[in-house]
């Protein structure tokens, strides 16, 4: 068995979470991070320093704690926009989550710009995040869901000339498949977007944690993640949205702050990114975003990918080794690092369970994507998926946690 | 019906090592209390009920449909029921299969509860209560907790409307 | 000057914002709990405990933390529903916050339910959380909203016998103004509104950090409130619905858990409290909501509410040997302990500007609360609030910082 | 104009502790830099600047109304502009006030940058530069920073107007 370089092992001593093992005695061998990343000492540390030393509501008082505030909630702001290669702080809304912020582009958005008959190009991967929301835009504007279908091993398939065509508005795809690892090609969807005068929409929730994303040079119209994944606080997310998009865009959700006056009769709307923060931040969280983005930025995103690639290279040797296991998706170097499988006679659920038993935390379901497993033709899979901070001690333990599983299930019998 | 047998401590006790349950019988509530009460731990119980799963009386391909599905659950479940009024008084006969085993072992339970009673005592009998005293509702993931309510949700409403039925036809 | 009690004290202790003075060796003088609460040492200590030792996404392993995880989720929501005497858990939704929860109640109860011609029945004290999105719903289905006027105290005059009408379909008021303090008759106002078959929603963001609402006893029928005032973290609310009719409210943000099933053509909610919470929680916050909750009931609702008077009572007799000074509101008796006030010659922001330079801590501004400023005939007001934690020597800093507000603006040669 | 006069330091000195700045003098630029790299701290500027608003030149009641609202800021803020082609060049002539003293303090940097000056010159004046060269991109709140942006903005769209109007004229 390889021995983890230095480095690794730093990187997982900042994550107080493996300090401790199990009751039983055994290691955490957490591979669920695709479902929420772990949190280094850094981001913890911070939220309490807030807590601790000058909390206060934001962009409301001018007393100290709260020009503190404010100067931190903008240092954050600041942050993810050097991650995003944004133009200005001012494309870039703090909200509750992804899903709020995708909710937010196609409410504001989409319902605005749509007319009947109009497409929005989804593709088969997406979470019901980037689905769900289209949906109720289309049975709201009636326009129309066209998806863009998948090659066997779950890539996208681009071939069809009617894919891009001159209804198409928008195109809404996910920047990594929660489920395949899939990476759609962003660069090639912009342009083809673009060339019919359509926008596109990046749900990069899981992308994001893997390595920046360039906006400007991608050419991303609308982007959305979410901090719990990005090995930062749950409660805040980010909406990111090109200037002149984001001008033309409604708000949602309505209340404090949002609004520029608000008379008995009507209201008008404050500038974004205001425009898309009413009410009361998640302040706390949102400052301690930036030390999460400063961690990932302190691994470096050469490092992490390598060893992440190097993770998910190990699963896929290993798991071909387990009789009956069939893994989803294309291969290790065409994708993040995710590793969905099946078992033969063994229910996604069991095996769940089971690995449970070996201090192996994995993930069992549909996993929010149920037009995909419809594709797939399994009602669930089992999702092991790595981060930084994980190692190959951690594959072994789930290639020996599936042994455990198939014979405690009696199918090698 | 061609039902596996399950095989509990106190059969296996009787036998000294050797399952000799009856090929039909399913387990009783209270040997399922008699058992959870002497397995030490929640993993112990958890190993108990996918054994139990594992025997669980399995339904026929053409059982395992769409219509039988029942939704809220992690893993397929599939719920067939049925009015027998060939004995004394109608019960209700519950057969249900998921491709989870440790589903099917939950579904057991179920089974231990409801299968074969009247109506009125499907209607009477307290799941919750029972859960509580096989402390399943503390070990149990609200999910799961979700699934089998869902399935209590169903029996319960088949034996309100048996009830109605079978008071009309008195009538 | 009186002495505080000893039990003060150590309620004061438990909150470490005041453990250190600010640099020029003032104590910190904290009277924006209106706007958030400061945090007890539980419940950062709650946060940080989640992070270091359990951490997982909720509701969707099955694996150790998930399961532990969704247990102190669900702990956390029977702490509030024992708190509002709710009848059951499946009644109370974790939301991103108040001005989240009012969103989701007017979109999704009003926007389903009324019809051209049918009255919002709303008070002028209202937040722009609680008016914004009325104001959406009225523009979206042609129902009107009619106010509540009040009296020259700042308290409502229900005489006007037109208020209750046959239209009425919603009653939406705040439990407790955030800026006069103003504590609107909720029982009355449910008898009133249910005898004309209309619905009762209260915001009861400010009222809640001040004693619990028993929602069954009181016959309210949806009620929002957020965590970060109730001595709780930043970016958790609660959305409250009486169970029938949070069955019949659509879901206002689609995503993951918060569906049925999703089919590629259209989809199907889960059940409440899940149909109101898409996407990943603000998982770590709605935990730490639980120990901001024992914090209060520790200190005992009815010593605090003594407590709170008694600062309020000697901020009002403080303020009234001030020059030029006017209070708005009821005397202190009949509001929350909410002292907004103007001073003649004085901007809100100067003064606010210059207490800040005592170390007192006050918010300036319409409080997002313009129509009640226009009422007031003001454009802005300064409000100093208290806390549990805030004690007599907090009153008589503000009084001494005011006097040199005076000063420094020559207001008084 | 009816300006009361401003007491900047360098005045201050020259005569020992009397202001004795001419009544129409408004500070400049250099000025406002000079008294600035004196003052130790933070405070201390804003002190300035809150003496320096109370006594920026009063807006007429009738300058008050809501057409001359600038919005966006935490306090009340007029602002009167006018085209002065009475000199040599057509200069921009701004006046503003605000009920808040240290938002008049900003008010008279505001002037100093762009009141008297050529529409060309009002678009060439780097205000983000001079906020930073006086730290007030450091110390201002964001809402404070949002007002200022605002009544920035429409200066210079006011200048950029009087640019092509002029332009036209000059056709
Ligand atoms: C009366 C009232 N309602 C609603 C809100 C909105 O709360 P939040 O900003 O936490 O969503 C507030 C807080 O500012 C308030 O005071
Ligand atoms: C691809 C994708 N999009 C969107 C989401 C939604 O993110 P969140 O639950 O944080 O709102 C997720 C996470 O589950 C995801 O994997």
């Amino acid at each position: 068995m390889k021995h983890l370089s230095e480095t690794v092992l730093d990187v997982r001593n900042q994550f107080p979470i493996f300090d401790h093992p199990l009751p039983k005695g055994q290691p955490v061998t957490f591979l669920d991070t695709a479902a929420s990343a772990q949190k280094p000492q850094t981001v913890i540390d911070r939220e309490r320093e807030v807590c601790e030393r000058y909390y206060a509501n934001a962009y409301r008082g001018v007393y100290r704690f709260g020009a503190m505030v404010d100067e931190e909630l903008e240092a954050s702001r600041e942050a993810v926009r050097k991650l995003l290669g944004a133009e200005s702080r001012d494309e870039l809304a703090f909200t509750a989550g992804a899903t709020m912020s995708l909710n937010v582009i196609a409410n504001g958005w989409g319902r605005r710009h749509l007319q009947p008959g109009d497409e929005i190009l989804l593709s088969v991967l997406e979470h019901h995040a980037n689905f769900v929301p289209w949906q109720q835009v289309v049975a709201a504007t009636g326009a129309k869901l066209r998806f863009i279908p998948l090659t066997p091993a779950g890539e996208l398939d681009l071939s069809d000339p009617e894919l891009f065509n001159n209804r198409t508005r928008i195109v809404a795809v996910t920047g990594m498949s929660n489920v395949l690892g899939t990476l759609p090609p962003l660069a090639e969807l912009s342009q083809r977007a673009h060339a019919v005068g359509a926008i596109l929409v990046v749900d990069a929730a899981q992308s994001l944690p893997h390595g920046p994303i360039d906006v400007v040079a991608t050419g991303i119209d609308f982007l959305a993640c979410s901090g719990h994944k990005l090995y930062g606080p749950t409660g805040v997310g980010i909406l990111y949205g090109r200037k002149e998009l984001l001008a033309e865009t409604d708000p949602l959700i309505f209340g404090g702050h949002m609004i520029d006056q608000v008379h008995q009769d009507h209201s008008t709307w404050a500038d974004p990114p205001a425009r898309f923060e009413a009410g009361t931040l998640p302040i706390v969280q949102a400052i301690a975003l930036r030390p999460a983005l400063e961690f990932m930025e302190s691994v470096g995103y050469e490092a992490m990918h390598a060893h992440e690639l190097e993770l998910t290279q190990a699963a896929h040797a290993q798991l071909a080794e387990i009789p009956g296991i069939q893994i989803y998706g294309p291969p290790p170097e065409r994708k993040g690092s995710i590793v969905s499988f099946t078992m033969e006679g063994a229910a996604a659920e069991d095996i769940a369970h089971l690995l449970d038993r070996k201090g192996v935390f994995v993930r069992h379901g549909h996993h929010c994507t149920m037009p995909l497993h419809t594709w797939l033709g399994v009602p669930a899979t089992v999702r092991a998926s790595f981060g930084v901070y994980n190692n190959l001690d951690d594959v072994q333990r789930l290639a020996d946690a599936l042994r455990y599983v198939r014979q405690r299930l009696k199918l090698d019998t | 019906m061609n039902t596996v047998g399950l095989c509990t401590r106190a059969a296996f006790d009787q036998t000294q090592g050797a399952c000799t349950l009856a090929a039909t019988e399913l387990m009783t509530l209270d040997e399922l209390y008699e058992e959870f009460d002497f397995l030490p731990d929640w993993e112990d119980r958890c190993d108990f009920l996918i054994d139990l799963g594992m025997e669980l009386p399995k339904l026929s391909s053409d059982e395992k449909i769409e219509p039988n599905r029942v939704h809220g659950c992690q893993s397929m479940v599939w719920l067939v029921t049925e009015l027998d009024d060939s004995g004394d008084e109608p019960v209700l006969r519950v057969r249900a299969n998921s491709d989870a085993m440790i589903v099917n072992g939950l579904i057991a339970v179920l089974l231990a509860i409801y299968d074969g009673k009247t109506p009125r005592e499907v209607l009477d009998a307290d799941a919750a209560e029972i859960f509580k005293r096989l402390e399943l509702d503390r070990h149990l993931s609200s999910q799961r907790k979700n699934g089998l309510s869902g399935m209590v949700t169903r029996l319960r409403q088949l034996a309100a409307a048996a009830i109605v039925d079978l008071d009309q036809q008195a009538n």
